[in-house]
């Protein structure tokens, strides 16, 4: 295996943990403040992409189609959250399981009744289409590091966020204390709606980047949904950092997992047997990867220590 | 003297650059209250749990009837007859007064994996259950359910539960906290005649209880014992109302 | 179309009209494979009303892709129902679910698109009528078609499950070249940046794939735009009327495999395409001319037996005495198609994406596994 | 407001009358949709045990299922093939039969769950729910490439296994087992929560440190009960795979450790009838809204928000009122 290739599945696996990190990052925010267990964060990525799809087809530009999705998203999460989420603050995870849920085959079935059962159509813009050359003679795609670059800004953007401005301090309280924030004279269900947006827009800015190489259907948030949430444990819930972290430890495992592992069973088994054992254990490695995880640090990575 | 039922040698615990406990050693001897006292954040909590086995000290030991107890876990120390209440009651509060002082009988009896038998049913158990509540007058609530008693009861309970396992020592978390004066009164005169019983180590806020029923007093001041001895030895010491007790009290 | 569920909808509810044959059709029509039912359906019900009769009775129900949803349909249809006939399934796992017991209780069974291997070979049953294709089919066509194209050294993908090791080996079964790679992905695999990495570093002069749905969206476009410019081949499951459009681009030029194809020029296939889309407004797919033909197969078998003569009603099924979109067929001995499969390329018509057939891959041909049926 | 005793009775009864009726008048899928719930509920029952009682919140009990289905279907498919199974270490012939299968599906389950309650218990709150979703998910995926079993496809049973003086091809008799099952299951249950045991389990969910203080270990107090209702529903994964007669990996889905979830929260979280009260009513649902339109999903999600929203407790606190009243 030569080193271009290597450093070719290193790039790949960088690109899906950054994306996978909008969509972690919402989540494990919510969580974080809210204590809200939010299963249909999956679905804030199926309407940023079927948005984006929608305005990309009506308006043929991708950047209006991103703003779209943004926008789309936000507002369905604050929807979301004014008619259902914020009612549940109080009551315990399970019913916030159940609850949404519920919202997960609503999001689902009402997309299909408005698109339709087929996949729609959202590409790659022109100006973002094909291989540029690396260093090294490394060909890949512009629009992958694209995605490489936006995620990490995005990670950038929240960083500061949190870190420097009033509602990031306001956010950090709320990880802490709940009532200490009211007591700071902050209006709380403000703020709450405020990072259900925030988090329903990176999700849907998510769907809509990825929605362009893959493809846009009704349950596409699903499997990502998982994985978000796999992360986020191994990252530790309620940690921005630990989300990065862990967004990336799971877009390498996933990635490396599935070309190495099938190439190093072949050093001892027949091709076949090699591929086939190889091939089931790299679906199975986030999963291996976090139940490791987790036995032998409960709270994950940077999760605060019970 | 009489014998040391429960004793820690040194015990010291830090959180990062935080020492909470500080070399403790305290001991408490069959018949006595002996009370720790401390303004807040002094350590008296962390103090507790290394006792009663929530926290593993870093250095220093616990012993427990001439055992070293350090390496166990709580309920292995439990079992060796350590009977703790809590500052904040930990009761189990959807179930009725019975069952958690049942609770304290089934782990005293050791019959709890039984998967068939009707643990209300149990002759012994019950009876070992409604003794407790009895003697902490709380036989005519037995039905109630725990999260409708009033504070007070729910303190009552707390003994309650930790009389049942018929403990060597008692380790009781700020029993008067919330109580009212005429509440006080009352566990204060429970107290009083529980020590020829088990010894007490009591971690109270209360001055008017800890000066009524101590034997003997410590004063733990930033994760340090800083003076031992009677109510009188403490109440003239003069480190203690520098550090404490403030001039004017 | 509208119009025409509601007819349908009407048959199914008016029960106390005696309906002579009760037909039951468990599809995909939620969940990510819904396009393919929604195509198999609306090709049926296209056939059933133009044959004007008013004595078939059908029963249509969605599975959610789900194997026990599937069979506690089956259940209902056998033992509600009492349907006479079956149809409908599109994934071959919850073929495998529904149509062993279906056909053991006496419901003769007609697969409109499932065609896994086991009920061709060992498992055949005289109930048992595939009027699409054995799953191997189209994937032997494509190594055939490797073969004429000149190919020597493919890379070869499919999903880890056994539809996907079934493409992989009917592709190995004709293809005469040697292999640049070889490799199972996950079932549901959105991204396929680490496998393209891997062809561009194969030195291959051809790439086969199989990713039905979604994924082949995916694949196709990540494919297109990471600028490996080597040539692919796939069966048409990737390249259907409904996955096309949104594909997009990606997909212009890539050469597949079919058995029916929109521009094979006999009467009834152009028939159907105009009356297709006038029906419903878009281009039918090859689901939905394999749904047109198994209901014209009922119709034509239902006009010489009546199913509760079953021994004539599966003779006369077996003699395929109707008119289908692709042209010649006739069934072989285990009951499953003998057919020629063409080599298609993706087109551009207008605004609308769509394939041309630009030769012959397979003439003839029966599937691998008919000698192994013993039936009765 | 109803007494929960007299509802449980209650709903005994006609989940008894429904399928009796149903034979009477010759409608044999009524009959199978109550079989389906059955074996849901049992399912359900065995996850509110852990759930319920344990306050383990299990996004993993597909695991057990899973393995229930496949202990049957490869005991049964070395049975119909005519194939001794290998285990390395013995050389078994497959059995038809359905004790056997129950005893084995049983044990391996039980075995599974205390492998992995042992490793997901040294976690807590979300942990929890994902490292059991996460052995789950490794289950599923193995089941996938597993094609000496099918892989994907499953494995099908041509004819439905045997019960010793029963006809289980009819549809009343095999759900007349598979009801047995799961009043068993109930009987269990009740005397479990009744006994030191269960009064040991319901004070270390509630208060785990007054556990411990009392002497009792309440991790190895939660294994146990882990154990016990990875059981139960290892048991019902091996029923409902007889009543499909077939088993695939989809039995290993998070869908269906989440459908398990919200059968008991639909009924009443750590209430006896909860789950029974669940499957009845996801089943019923399913089959009424599933052939009223293609978008059911729609109402159905809207009825699931409704009982969160207005119903806490679910359906039998909204009848009964909370628990431990009355």
């Amino acid at each position: 295996m030569s080193t271009i290739l290597i450093i070719e599945q290193v790039l790949n696996g960088l690109q899906s943990g950054v994306m996978l990190f909008l969509m972690a990052a919402g989540l494990t925010l919510i969580f974080g403040v809210m204590g809200l267990i939010n299963l249909a964060h999956g679905s804030l990525y199926m309407v940023g992409a079927f948005a984006a799809a929608a305005v990309a087809g009506a308006t043929g530009s991708f950047l209006l189609a991103l703003l779209g999705a943004l926008v789309a998203a936000a507002v369905a999460g604050v929807l979301v959250e004014m008619l259902v989420i914020r009612r549940l603050y109080a009551a315990d995870h399970l019913d916030q399981v159940l609850a949404t849920f519920a919202l997960i085959l609503i999001f689902s079935e009402g997309t299909r009744l408005i698109f339709g059962s087929f996949p729609l159509y959202l590409d790659i813009p022109d100006w973002l289409s094909g291989p540029v050359t690396l260093p090294g003679g490394i060909q890949y795609p512009l629009y992958r590091l694209a995605l490489i670059g936006a995620g990490l800004a995005v990670a950038l953007t929240l960083w500061a966020l949190i870190e420097r401005t009033r509602i990031g301090i306001q956010i950090r309280a709320g990880e802490n204390d709940r009532e200490m924030i009211a007591a700071l004279g902050v209006d709380i269900s403000r703020l709450y709606t405020l990072i259900f947006a925030l988090g329903a827009a990176l999700a849907g800015l998510a769907g809509a980047l990825v929605g362009a190489i893959q493809s846009v259907q009704v349950g596409m948030g699903e499997p990502v949904l998982i994985l978000a949430f796999v992360t986020i444990v191994i990252g530790g819930i309620g940690s921005i950092k630990g989300a990065f972290v862990g967004a990336l430890l799971v877009g390498l495992t996933q990635t490396l997992g599935s070309v190495f592992l099938p190439a190093f069973f072949r050093l001892f088994l027949d091709p076949a047997t090699a591929m086939s054992v190889g091939s089931s254990l790299a679906n199975m490695a986030v999963y291996i990867l976090m139940s490791l995880v987790l036995i032998f640090r409960p709270t994950g990575l940077m999760g605060a220590r019970a | 003297m009489s014998e040391i039922v429960l004793e820690t040698c040194g015990i010291t615990k830090s959180f990062g650059n935080l020492r909470a406990s500080d070399g403790i050693s305290i001991d408490l001897r069959a018949g006595e209250i002996h009370a720790v006292i401390g303004p807040n954040g002094a350590g008296k909590s962390t103090l507790i749990h290394q006792i009663s086995g929530g926290l593993r000290p870093d250095a220093g030991q616990v012993w427990l009837n001439g055992r070293d107890v350090t390496a166990l876990a709580t309920p292995a120390r439990a079992r060796l007859g350590l009977g703790r209440t809590f500052q904040i009651s930990a009761l189990a509060m959807e179930d009725t007064v019975l069952e958690n002082v049942l609770l304290g009988a089934l782990g005293a009896s050791g019959r709890v994996w039984r998967f068939w038998s009707q643990v209300m049913a149990d002759r012994a158990l019950r009876e070992r259950a409604e003794a407790a509540l009895a003697r902490v007058g709380l036989s005519e609530q037995m039905h109630t359910r725990t999260s409708a008693l009033s504070h007070g009861q729910r303190r009552q309970l707390e003994v309650a539960v930790a009389l049942t396992l018929r403990p060597r020592a008692f380790v009781m978390d700020e029993p008067m906290a919330g109580l009212g004066a005429e509440g006080s009164k009352t566990l204060t005169g429970f107290l009083d005649g529980l020590r020829a019983e088990a010894p007490i180590l009591l971690v109270e806020h209360d001055m008017d209880a800890v000066f009524a029923l101590a034997d003997r007093i410590s004063v733990l001041v930033y994760g340090r014992i800083i003076a031992t001895g009677s109510v009188d030895d403490i109440r003239a010491n003069p480190e203690v109302r520098e550090a404490y007790l403030g001039d004017g009290a | 179309m509208k119009k025409l569920l509601m007819t349908t909808a009407l048959l199914a509810l008016a029960s106390t009209a005696q309906a002579e044959v009760k037909v039951g059709m468990i599809t995909t029509l939620s969940g990510g494979g819904a396009g393919l039912g929604i195509d198999v359906r609306d090709g049926f019900l296209l056939a059933l009303a133009q044959s004007g009769r008013d004595d078939i009775e059908l029963v249509v129900e969605d599975d959610q892709q789900k194997p026990d949803i599937a069979v506690q349909l089956a259940d209902k249809m056998i033992q509600s129902d009492r349907v006479d006939v079956m149809t409908g399934i599109i994934f071959s796992n919850l073929a495998m679910a529904v149509i062993p017991a279906a056909v053991n209780q006496g419901v003769v069974y007609l697969s409109p698109n499932a065609g896994p291997s086991q009920l061709a070979g060992r498992g055949c049953h005289p109930n048992y009528f595939n009027v699409a294709w054995q799953n191997d089919n189209l994937h032997e066509a494509a190594g055939a078609y490797a073969n004429t194209a000149g190919y020597a050294n493919s890379f070869i993908l499919a999903p880890n499950y056994p539809a996907g090791q079934d493409a992989l080996t009917g592709y190995k079964r004709m293809y005469e070249g040697a292999l640049a790679g070889e490799i199972y992905t996950q079932l549901g695999q959105t991204d396929y940046a680490a496998e393209i990495a891997q062809i561009r570093a194969s030195g291959a002069d051809s790439v086969f794939f199989f990713l039905p749905g979604g994924m082949g969206i995916s694949f196709l476009k990540q494919y297109a735009d990471s600028g490996v410019d080597i040539p692919v081949v796939g069966p048409a499951f990737s390249f259907d009327q409904g996955i096309l459009q949104a594909v997009g681009e990606a997909a212009l030029g890539v050469v597949n495999t079919s058995q029916w194809s929109k521009d094979i020029d006999i009467p009834v296939n152009a028939a159907f395409v105009e009356s297709f889309q006038a029906e419903y407004g878009r281009l039918p797919s090859l689901y939905a001319s394999q749904g047109f033909d198994t209901a014209n197969l009922l119709i034509s078998a239902l006009e010489k037996a009546d199913p509760s003569d079953n021994a004539a009603f599966r003779a006369a099924l077996r003699e395929a005495d109707f008119d289908s979109t692709r042209g010649e067929f006739r069934f072989g001995p285990n009951q499953h198609p003998i057919q020629t499969i063409y080599a298609r390329e993706v087109i551009r018509e207008g605004d609308v994406f769509t394939n041309r057939i630009i030769g012959v891959a397979l003439e003839d041909h029966a599937d691998a596994y008919a000698a192994e049926c013993q039936m009765d | 407001m109803i007494r929960e005793r007299h509802l449980n009775i209650l709903l005994l009864a006609g989940f008894l009358a429904v399928p009796l009726y149903a034979l009477a008048v010759d409608e044999p899928f009524t009959i199978t949709l109550a079989t389906r719930a059955a074996i849901l509920a049992l399912a359900a029952v065995g996850l509110n045990i852990a759930l319920g009682w344990g306050g383990l919140v299990s996004f993993g009990h597909a695991a057990f299922f899973g393995i229930g289905g496949y202990s049957m279907g490869i005991l049964a498919f070395h049975a119909q093939n005519y194939m001794p199974l290998d285990l390395g270490f013995a050389v078994l012939e497959g059995t038809k039969s359905m004790p056997v299968i129950w005893l084995v599906a049983t044990l391996t389950s039980a075995l599974a769950a205390l492998a992995i309650g042992a490793l997901s218990l040294r976690t807590s709150g979300v942990y929890f729910i994902m490292i059991t979703l996460a052995f789950a998910q490794m289950f599923y995926y193995f089941a996938i490439s597993w094609s000496r079993y099918g892989g994907e496809d499953g494995i099908s049973i041509y004819v439905r296994n045997e019960f010793p003086g029963l006809n289980t091809l009819a549809p009343i008799q095999f759900f007349g087992l598979c009801f047995a099952a799961l009043l068993l299951a109930l009987w269990l249950n009740a005397r479990l929560v009744a006994s030191p045991f269960g009064l040991a389990l319901n004070a270390a969910r509630q208060v785990p440190v007054r556990v411990q203080t009392v002497g009792l270990d309440p991790t190895r107090l939660k294994l146990v009960a882990f154990v016990i209702s990875g059981a139960i529903t290892g048991l019902a994964g091996a029923l409902f795979a007889d009543l499909n007669r077939f088993v695939s990996p989809s039995m290993f889905s998070w869908h269906l450790s989440g459908e398990l979830i919200v059968l008991i929260i639909l009924g009443g979280v750590g209430r006896l009838m909860g789950p029974v009260i669940g499957a009845i009513l996801f089943v019923a649902l399913d089959h009424i809204l599933g052939g009223w339109t293609t978008h059911w999903h729609i109402a159905l999600g809207a009825i699931l928000l409704g009982v969160v929203l207005f119903a806490r407790g679910g359906v039998i606190g909204l009848l009964c009122g909370p628990k431990g009243q009355a």
